[in-house]
């Protein structure tokens, strides 16, 4: 393989052959510059297939023919191998991007590129410490004269600032080199890392000020203010450069530096790390110029990765791995973004709604976001799994804590920025047309998806991007072109299939969760029929959604499940997002559902121990003292997935702004994720008890306090569809409730819920979407009188609220039959009270839906409304028909399950023989039930329509109004505030408490932010003195450690 | 006595570092940042300093053979001449980026240019 | 002056109005023709067999509702009926708020021609077997407002009545008496008002529209 | 539990005893509620009279299908709700369709006579029938909870959900009636109790004065007379389930009739003496008074 | 009342004041100055108080009189003030702005008498009558009896006796 030398020789030359060309040779000039590049990255990139296939141990380059002390060596391992592929190639690619600025700036930015692109390269390869400084100048000068190719006339200010701090900088690095050269008696690395004398004698100082050099190169928080401005001034080509090469190449130096400082100086680049990703993510929440942002945004990854490399010593030999997946995806993702802002003129956030008409930007935007937020199957996301593992094995807990609390703010305000861009009004500036801009972002968008594939296959838990759910998914976004009817057929098939070929591997447990989520998700499906044209970006995301569940139900190992649980998360949240006004409620479900992700990635760190293939069955070893804290994350995890109260702020905007045929997806389907999780947890853990209180117990009392709040909040409400969410809420209280009683009926009983709710839940969504539809409002004092107009969706939403209320012939009962014989054994009696308030109250809300919709005064505009979409109706009319079946025979779906759970909960088991279902204390048979009824029912209809044959039809104003004349329709009907007297009684627990306070923590932290960010003024000379305070302050808190 | 040109660099750093940081003209900052260079460079060589040996130039009087035995450490002074030459590109950039600043704002005030902020 | 104007000006909310609907055609609405229904009342016959009718009419005279709705005077001398002194409800006489339930309809004293206009809704939307009792003497003959400009002087121009009670006001125990007299009228199954009323149904909206202008409403009020 | 086809004509022995005894049952009561004014008071046959009339009735008119069930899911809850209850313990004769469920399809059953009759006041069009209802529906889910409680208390107490077994556990003698075993799970059942039978402190839903008697407003002719029976049916079912669980019940027709008609007393004597409840003050009046008993039946049991 | 009427009469030309009581007296005042009599009575004399505005229908003069009953709360005084206005152009200003309540005087008189208030709120409204389509009942020159036979058809036979007829037979039979 050619020697790595020539990367710095041909950059070098091809500077200097561009220096002797004539001026008007532009295309020229460009053209040996980009073939140099591309040599460049040719060599690193056959430097890397060497290394990685071959033995893979480093190769030194000894230049001047002596060994080391005595002259300049360069090493090329895998490592640099692979940074330098990444610095050539985003020159390259950014020396595409600045084809028009180039040929106007002519030769001499050429050359200043080439320079700029070798000396990264050279910090990275060489192990001299004096070259190391010279590198480091030139990139220094290089980025002075770069930074100039802006059109923005404040990067004059901002150049001026950089070459200042750099300044200090070189004093700091010349005297730390001189000093440590003194101690030592060698400038070269390697031979410095052997002297450990060094540390004792006077040479700390000495490497203090090398180390303190390097890291102010970093840019580290809060000294930074200089770097910032350059990110947001510059050209975004050279931000993308700066921010995906020198800081790659700075933080290779750093790592370089700890070779030298050993172990005792690892904890002060884990501290300044963490600090700066915290402070960065929480001060990019302020921020409104969007490179500024991504300034912001890149700092923060880098003191993140500076943290990894201060945990060398814990990580051994995966640092690499987890450091390497981080800073790709980071340096990928950055270099794309700032590449896309080049092509939007506003710097204003929003302005990023012009890529609204562009389906592939977009793609490309929401793939950048996922590689910065680390979400699968992106590197970030293998290397923040083994990374938390790794932590939590060495029981460096308060770590976790901040690199997920840091995870979560940067998610947040990139989350509230795609939204913006995505659903604000579209702002009129046209994205710019140039294709070969274009072609390197969209280059930057396979890279990233190609490192997905790479660190799947390093990972040893298996490559994501290999699971077939997720692959059916992604093929998806190939069939975007073809029309919605060739699609949906496609994703009802799939999913189909995949339940009948995982069929046989199911336990009776996972068939209910596997025929709820993906025949019920295939039969939602149904509806989507109703809308024409190609429905860009609804299919992947609702596959991505469905594959998550399907590969959440046959998770064997945590890895695998947390997986599938990120991944149904980001695709119920591009689902949630496609509705009209469902922003910010999309904003809140993803950093909730993110936030909860998070804790169970840390329950199952906790659990895990350090070993990144733990398999979920390890969740009942798990030792004692960190068991209940295990059980605590992991459920209160899965509760935000349920939506328990003071989790539940998100569910009423999310499932109400939906689009019509996404509320039942999320409402019916996706709840459910939350509560197998619940049931994996308690299946493994059982009951927990931490400081003496029986977690089962608080988890009873949750459940009840959410049945009693949804179901109170949802009698209140004038919107349908934030009732019928506030009602989930209520019913996966009473699931959570049922778990939550550790005994055999209370799971049949959450089960029995699972499928009820699930049925009756959709059909309600779509048969209120349908009448939405065709009223053009979702208020429900709006519409009225609407039964015979739409009688298909009257007889769904009857039926529906027969079975939810829990009223005898229909499957309602049943759940409450098993609820009330599960409660007969439970020890804790008090949280019942709750439940037995809720149930009735579930009574009120669902007749003021039926009764203001289809009953009371038709209103004029609504005269001619036609019925609901044939496809909305069809699979209501399937629920309709799947609820009276399982009304009647329950013991078609429940019969094997319940001998499944008696391996948990031996006492108490169902009988099932005959048509009577019996339990210890009572017994109950569906099917008798509903013939006496039926033949009571039948016979007295039968003799009140003989007795009124003659009945005369009247219309909708012949009611006795004492003598008067009814004045109009939307005067005589009844249906604002419908429970006055229940508000008067009860309306204090409605209080919007919980609301409160999520809203309270969001403005204290958007209020430090505002606050602290003041710390940049913007002066040259104060960033210079906060440099020389940030060196003071570290040393003095080094030594006071 | 052997201890001056250190003492002296180290001043010249120190009072280099200052004019940079108090004074507002931009101009007077890039003087105060060469003054701190050349501090630099003279602690650099002081660094080499062996107490009664002679300058490493191997010339008549110092023979090849008793050359490590007489010269003082040879590899700071190299440094220093790549680094003066560092310290002149920087400077020369500076300069470049003052009369660029002047003619854009007609104010040398470094406070002058703060609309990159917060 | 302006004497005569032909008819007094309909209501805005009864004027024919075209209204958008959410799915963007506009359609007409003509209140009057959609929201009431306009089919005249028909003749209802009695139970096929005597024996049967023979019970009803016992139950219909031995259950009599009366509509809570005081014309005039006389509704004042109705509550002395529900006390202990003078208690109807040992005749199984009872008191309805909605004229749907009630199957007597008691008008109590003077009906100017705006209560006029109410007495005849309610009676319309009482079902079938109804009877009008009328109290005083201004059902009968106009009492002392037979001068009145605004106050009817002959009740049975245009409701069919069963019986008069005579009196400017009589008092409670006629009532009882009166009502005694109904229930034998029922008896002997010669009460039927409802079915006169349906065929000479066009009579009696003739009187009433001569008397009532701004008749607004469907000729039948179901 | 078989299903035996002689239990169809039995069950429709003890409908015809309980539907006449219900009629004069709230003849009587009426009667006493009236002599405590010193008024006569309706004759005891008067029930039969009206609803021969209603039958009687000719013309009707119709606002929908769901106007037609409104009537027919009362009477049906009605006579179901004492189809699923045994009325005589001991007999196999009169203990009805109790084997298709016991006490908690009898306790939900009440909600589907109340749903039915919500939603045909619904199609009326009438907004007094949609307040009435809203009316009626706040109070009765209130009313529902102490005597969910109650119910619960005493489920537990026998550890068993059989009225059957529940009776049979009541037998020998008075002290062993849950009045004396469990006094706190029957008082807060018989405060609930007084809530559901619509007499006067909390009868706003159906008062004439009201708004004019709440959801019947356009009901008449046949429909108030399926009604009618269904007033005089839903009382004493829901009364056995009373005497059943509390009060040790029945193991003849005389000692039926005789604790039915106590029981109903009771309402009617509280009734008479008590003005009428606004709907907040029965909600809250039943979440002060009656649920802290019910909370202290389950703590105590 | 002599010394209130003496102040008013050098400003306003006021026509004969009869003194009915003490506190009650009567005025007649020409229809231009009605509204500012009235306002001065208001805001210089204390005649807060609109107590009735009523009409008389003079047929044999063929105008009507509209009498404004003011009272002063202090003093405890009633002024009428009258207006003659021509029957059958029959209108006047309306004073709702300086009384609401005299819209609705205004309005029965619309419909009783037929006198037009142009500007008063709501004044063609019905106000008693429904669809009254005849000439106004209150008009001396309406027959009330006439109308009723004719409309109502009274029932034959019936013999109605004239009451000051009546009562005078009953009292003093002797004396025919």
């Amino acid at each position: 393989m050619v020697s790595a030398i020539y990367i710095l020789a041909v950059g070098l030359g091809a500077a200097f052959l561009i220096g002797l060309l004539r001026d008007e040779w532009r295309a020229g000039a460009y053209g040996v510059s980009l073939a140099a590049l591309a040599l460049m990255s040719l060599i690193s990139a056959g430097w890397v297939w060497v290394l990685a296939t071959g033995d893979g141990s480093a190769v030194d380059i000894m230049t001047a023919g002596t060994l080391p002390p005595y002259a300049i060596n360069l090493r090329m391992g895998l490592a640099e191998a692979v940074l330098t592929l990444l610095i050539n190639l985003t020159g390259l690619l950014s020396a595409v991007y600045l084809r028009d600025t180039l040929f106007k700036q002519g030769r001499r930015a050429l050359a200043t590129l080439l320079v700029f692109t070798m000396a990264a390269c050279g910090i990275v390869l060489t192990r001299d410490l004096f070259n190391l400084f010279v590198f480091f100048e030139l990139v220094a000068i290089a980025t002075g004269g770069l930074v100039l190719l802006s059109r923005d006339q404040r990067a004059l200010a901002a150049g001026f600032k950089y070459l200042v701090a750099s300044q200090v900088i070189t004093v700091l690095l010349l005297v730390g080199i001189i000093f440590a050269y003194h101690a030592t008696g060698t400038l070269n690395i390697d031979g410095m890392a052997e002297l450990s004398a060094l540390v004792l004698q006077g040479g700390a100082l000495a490497f203090f000020l090398m180390f303190i050099a390097i890291v102010l190169d970093l840019k580290p928080f809060p000294a930074n203010g200089w770097a910032l401005d350059i990110y947001e001034s510059a050209h975004p080509a050279f931000s993308a450069m700066l921010s995906a090469a020198s800081a790659s190449a700075a933080l290779f130096a750093a790592d370089k530096l700890l070779l030298i400082g050993g172990s005792t100086w690892l904890p002060v680049a884990t501290g300044i790390g963490l600090f700066g990703f915290v402070g960065a993510n929480l001060f990019a929440l302020a921020q409104t110029n969007d490179r500024r942002l991504l300034g912001y945004s890149s700092v923060a990854q880098v003191g993140l990765i500076l943290a990894v490399l201060g945990q060398r010593d814990l990580l051994g030999d995966r640092y690499l791995f987890i450091a390497g997946g981080i800073l790709l995806a980071h340096a990928l993702a950055k270099a794309g973004l700032f590449w896309l802002s080049g092509l939007i003129e506003g710097r204003k956030l929003t302005a990023w709604s012009a890529l609204q008409g562009h389906p592939i930007l977009i793609f490309a935007f929401a793939s950048f976001i996922a590689l910065l937020v680390g979400l699968p199957p992106f590197p970030g996301f293998y290397a923040k799994w083994e990374l938390v593992i790794a932590l939590a094995g060495q029981g460096r807990l308060a770590l976790i804590g901040l690199i997920l609390f840091g995870a979560l703010l940067e998610a947040g305000y990139l989350f509230r920025w795609f939204g913006q861009a995505l659903k604000r009004e579209r702002s009129l500036e046209p994205v710019a047309a140039s294709s070969f801009k274009r072609a390197v972002i969209l280059s930057a968008v396979a890279a990233g998806w190609g490192l997905g594939f790479i660190w799947g296959a390093l990972s040893p838990n298996g490559n994501l991007l290999l699971a077939l759910p997720l692959l059916f998914a992604l093929a998806f976004l190939a069939l975007e072109p073809l029309s919605v009817r060739i699609k949906n057929s496609v994703a009802i098939v799939g999913m189909v299939a995949w339940f009948l070929l995982t069929l046989p591997s199911y336990d009776p447990l996972q068939l209910i969760f596997a025929a709820v989520m993906l025949l019920g998700g295939a039969l939602i499906l149904l509806a989507s029929y109703q809308t024409q044209g190609q429905r860009i970006g609804f299919y992947p995301s609702a596959m991505l959604m469905y594959a998550g569940l399907a590969m959440l139900i046959v998770a064997e190992d945590a890895f695998s499940f947390f997986a599938a649980w990120e991944s149904l998360t980001i695709g119920s949240y591009f689902l949630i997002l496609r509705g009209q006004r469902s922003e910010p409620h999309a904003l809140s479900y993803m950093i909730f559902s993110l936030g909860g992700a998070f804790l169970i990635l840390a329950g199952f760190a906790l659990a895990a121990g350090g070993d990144p293939l733990f398999a979920l069955a390890g969740l009942a070893e798990v030792a004692a003292p960190i068991a209940p804290w295990v059980f605590l994350l992991l459920a209160i995890g899965f509760m935000t997935k349920t939506a328990a109260v003071g989790l539940h702020i998100w569910l009423p905007g999310a499932h109400a702004e939906a689009e019509t045929d996404v509320s039942p997806m999320v409402s019916g389907i996706l709840l459910k994720a939350g509560l197998f999780g619940l049931f994996v947890l308690l299946m493994a853990m059982g009951s927990q008890q931490l400081y003496g209180v029986e977690l089962t117990h608080l988890l009873l009392w949750i459940g009840a306090l959410s049945a009693l709040i949804g179901n109170l909040m949802a009698a209140f409400q004038e919107d349908a569809k934030r009732l019928l969410a506030y009602s989930s809420i209520g019913q996966m209280g009473y699931a959570l409730f049922g778990l939550a009683m550790m005994n055999h009926l209370g799971w049949l009983m959450a089960l029995m819920f699972v499928i009820n709710h699930f049925i009756y839940k959709s059909m309600l969504f779509l048969s209120v979407g349908g009448v939405a539809k065709r009223t053009g409002t979702r208020d429900m004092y709006r519409m009225g009188g609407l039964i015979t107009l739409m009688p298909l969706s009257f007889i769904a939403v009857l039926i529906g609220i027969i079975a939810m209320s829990g009223v005898p012939p229909l499957s309602g009962f049943g759940g409450r039959w098993i609820f009330y014989n599960a409660i007969l054994t439970a020890e804790y009696r008090l949280p019942m009270i709750l439940i037995f308030i809720s149930g009735p109250i579930a009574f009120l809300y669902l007749f003021r839906l039926i009764h203001t919709i289809f009953l009371g005064q038709l209103k004029d505009e609504h005269r001619r409304v036609k019925e609901a979409p044939f496809w909305l109706v069809l699979p209501q009319m399937i629920f309709v028909a799947f609820l009276l079946v399982f009304a009647l025979v329950p013991g078609l779906a429940l019969r094997r399950v319940d001998a499944y759970i008696s391996q948990f909960h031996p006492s108490g088991a169902l009988g099932w023989e005959g048509l009577t279902i019996t339990s210890d204390f009572g017994y109950w048979s569906p099917i008798s039930i509903m013939i006496v009824v039926g033949v009571i029912f039948a016979s007295l209809f039968a003799w009140l329509v003989f007795v009124n044959r003659k009945a005369q039809k009247v219309k909708q104003f012949n009611i006795v109004f004492a003598g008067e004349r009814p004045f109009r329709p939307e005067t005589t009907h009844f249906a604002w505030n419908f429970f006055a007297p229940y508000r008067k009684a009860l309306g204090f627990m409605t209080e919007p408490l919980v609301e409160r306070f999520w809203a309270a923590v969001v403005d204290l932290l958007h209020a430090c932010a505002e606050l602290f960010r003041r710390l940049y003024t913007g002066n040259g000379q104060t960033y210079a003195i906060q440099l020389l305070a940030f060196v003071v302050v570290v040393y003095l808190l080094r030594t006071g450690l | 006595m052997a201890y001056i040109a250190m003492t002296t660099g180290f001043v010249l750093i120190l009072i280099g570092l200052y004019g940079a940081l108090t004074n507002r003209n931009i101009l007077r900052m890039i003087v105060a940042f060469t003054v701190a260079n050349t501090g630099v460079n003279l602690v650099m060589v002081a660094v080499g300093y062996l107490h009664g040996r002679t300058a490493p130039i191997l010339d008549a009087a110092v023979p090849v053979a008793e050359a490590a035995a007489r010269i003082i450490d040879p590899v700071p002074q190299a440094l220093v001449l790549t680094a003066i030459v560092i310290g002149v590109g920087v400077t020369a950039l500076m300069l470049a980026y003052a009369y660029k600043l002047y003619e854009s704002k007609r104010t040398l005030d470094i406070s002058a240019f703060k609309d990159l902020k917060w | 002056m302006k004497d005569d104007f032909p008819t007094p000006p309909v209501r805005d909310e009864l004027k024919k109005r075209v209204v958008e609907t959410p799915d963007g055609q506009t359609i007409e609405i003509d209140p009057l023709r959609d929201y009431y229904c306009q089919s005249a009342p028909t003749v209802m016959p009695a139970a096929y067999s005597k024996i049967v009718e023979g019970l009803f009419n016992w139950a219909r005279a031995e259950s009599l509702w009366i509509l809570g709705f005081g014309t005039g005077c006389g509704a004042i001398e109705m509550r002395p009926l529900m006390t202990p002194r003078f208690d109807a409800y040992r005749y199984g006489i009872q008191w309805r708020p909605t004229p749907r339930q009630s199957n007597l309809f008691v008008i109590s004293g003077y009906l100017s021609v705006k209560t006029l206009k109410r007495v005849i809704r309610s009676y319309e939307q009482m079902p079938n077997p109804k009877y009008v009792v009328g109290l005083g003497s201004c059902t009968i003959n106009g009492g002392m407002y037979f001068d009145s400009y605004n106050t009817i002087t002959r009740l049975d121009q245009y409701l069919p009545v069963d019986v008069y009670i005579a009196g400017c006001m009589p008092r409670p125990e006629a009532l009882l008496a009166g009502f005694e007299e109904l229930k034998r009228i029922i008896r002997a199954g010669k009460a039927e008002g409802a079915n006169q009323y349906a065929e000479q149904f066009d009579w009696y909206k003739a009187n009433q529209k001569r008397v009532i202008h701004d008749w607004d409403m469907p000729d039948y009020n179901w | 539990m078989s299903f035996e086809w002689i239990k169809i004509p039995y069950a429709l022995l003890t409908l015809f005893i309980v539907a006449n005894y219900g009629f004069l049952l709230t003849a009587v009561m009426a009667k006493i509620a009236a002599r405590v004014g010193r008024r006569h008071g309706i004759p005891v046959w008067q029930n039969y009279v009206d609803l021969i009339k209603n039958y009687g009735l000719r013309s009707s008119i119709t606002h929908g299908v769901m106007f037609y069930l409104g009537p027919v899911f009362r009477l049906t809850g009605g006579v179901g709700l004492l189809m699923f209850v045994p009325t005589i313990y001991g007999t196999e004769m009169f203990s009805n369709m109790s084997f298709a469920g016991d006490l908690i399809l009898a306790l939900y059953f009440v909600f589907f006579g109340s749903l039915g009759m919500a939603l045909g006041a619904g199609e009326s069009g009438h907004p007094h029938s949609a307040i009435g209802v809203t009316r009626g529906l706040s109070q009765v889910t209130a009313a529902e909870l102490p005597f969910a409680l109650a119910v619960y208390a005493v489920a537990v107490q026998y550890q068993t959900l059989s009225v059957t077994e529940i009776v049979a556990a009541q037998q020998g003698g008075i002290l062993h009636w849950t009045l004396f075993s469990n006094p706190l799970a029957v008082a807060a059942a018989m405060l609930s109790f007084l809530g559901t039978m619509m007499r006067p402190p909390f009868d706003v839903v159906l008062a004439p004065q009201e708004i004019p008697i709440g959801p019947p407003t356009e009901y008449h002719s046949s429909y108030l007379a399926l009604m009618q029976t269904n007033r005089a049916i839903f009382p004493i079912a829901k009364i056995v389930i009373y005497m059943n669980l509390f009060f040790g019940g029945a193991a003849s027709w005389p000692v039926f009739f005789l604790k039915v008609f106590l029981i109903y007393l009771v309402s009617v004597i509280v009734g008479v003496v008590f003005p009428r409840f606004r709907v907040e003050q029965s909600i809250r009046w039943f979440l002060i008074w009656a649920v802290p008993l019910g909370i202290a039946a389950i703590l105590m049991v | 009342m002599r010394d209130l009427y003496d102040r008013l009469k050098t400003a306003f030309p006021l026509g004969e004041l009869t003194e009915q009581r003490p506190d009650l007296a009567f005025v007649t005042v020409a229809k231009e100055q009605l509204r500012s009599l009235l306002l001065h009575l208001r805001d210089q004399e204390g005649f807060t108080h609109l107590v009735l505005l009523t009409a008389v229908d003079w047929l044999e003069e063929g105008n009507f009189q509209l009498t404004y009953l003011m009272n002063n709360r202090l003093a405890c005084r009633d002024l009428g003030v009258r207006v003659m206005l021509p029957r059958d152009p029959a209108s006047m200003d309306s004073i709702h702005d300086l009384w609401p309540t005299a819209a609705t005087y205004q309005r029965e008189l619309r419909e009783m008498f037929g006198i037009d208030f142009p500007g008063s709120p709501r004044v063609d409204e019905d106000f008693i009558l429904e669809g009254w389509i005849r000439t106004p009942p209150y008009r001396r020159d309406f027959d009330t009896l006439k109308f009723s036979d004719e409309v109502f058809a009274p029932r034959p036979g019936r013999a109605s006796s004239d009451p000051t007829e009546f009562m005078k037979q009953q009292l003093y039979p002797d004396k025919t």
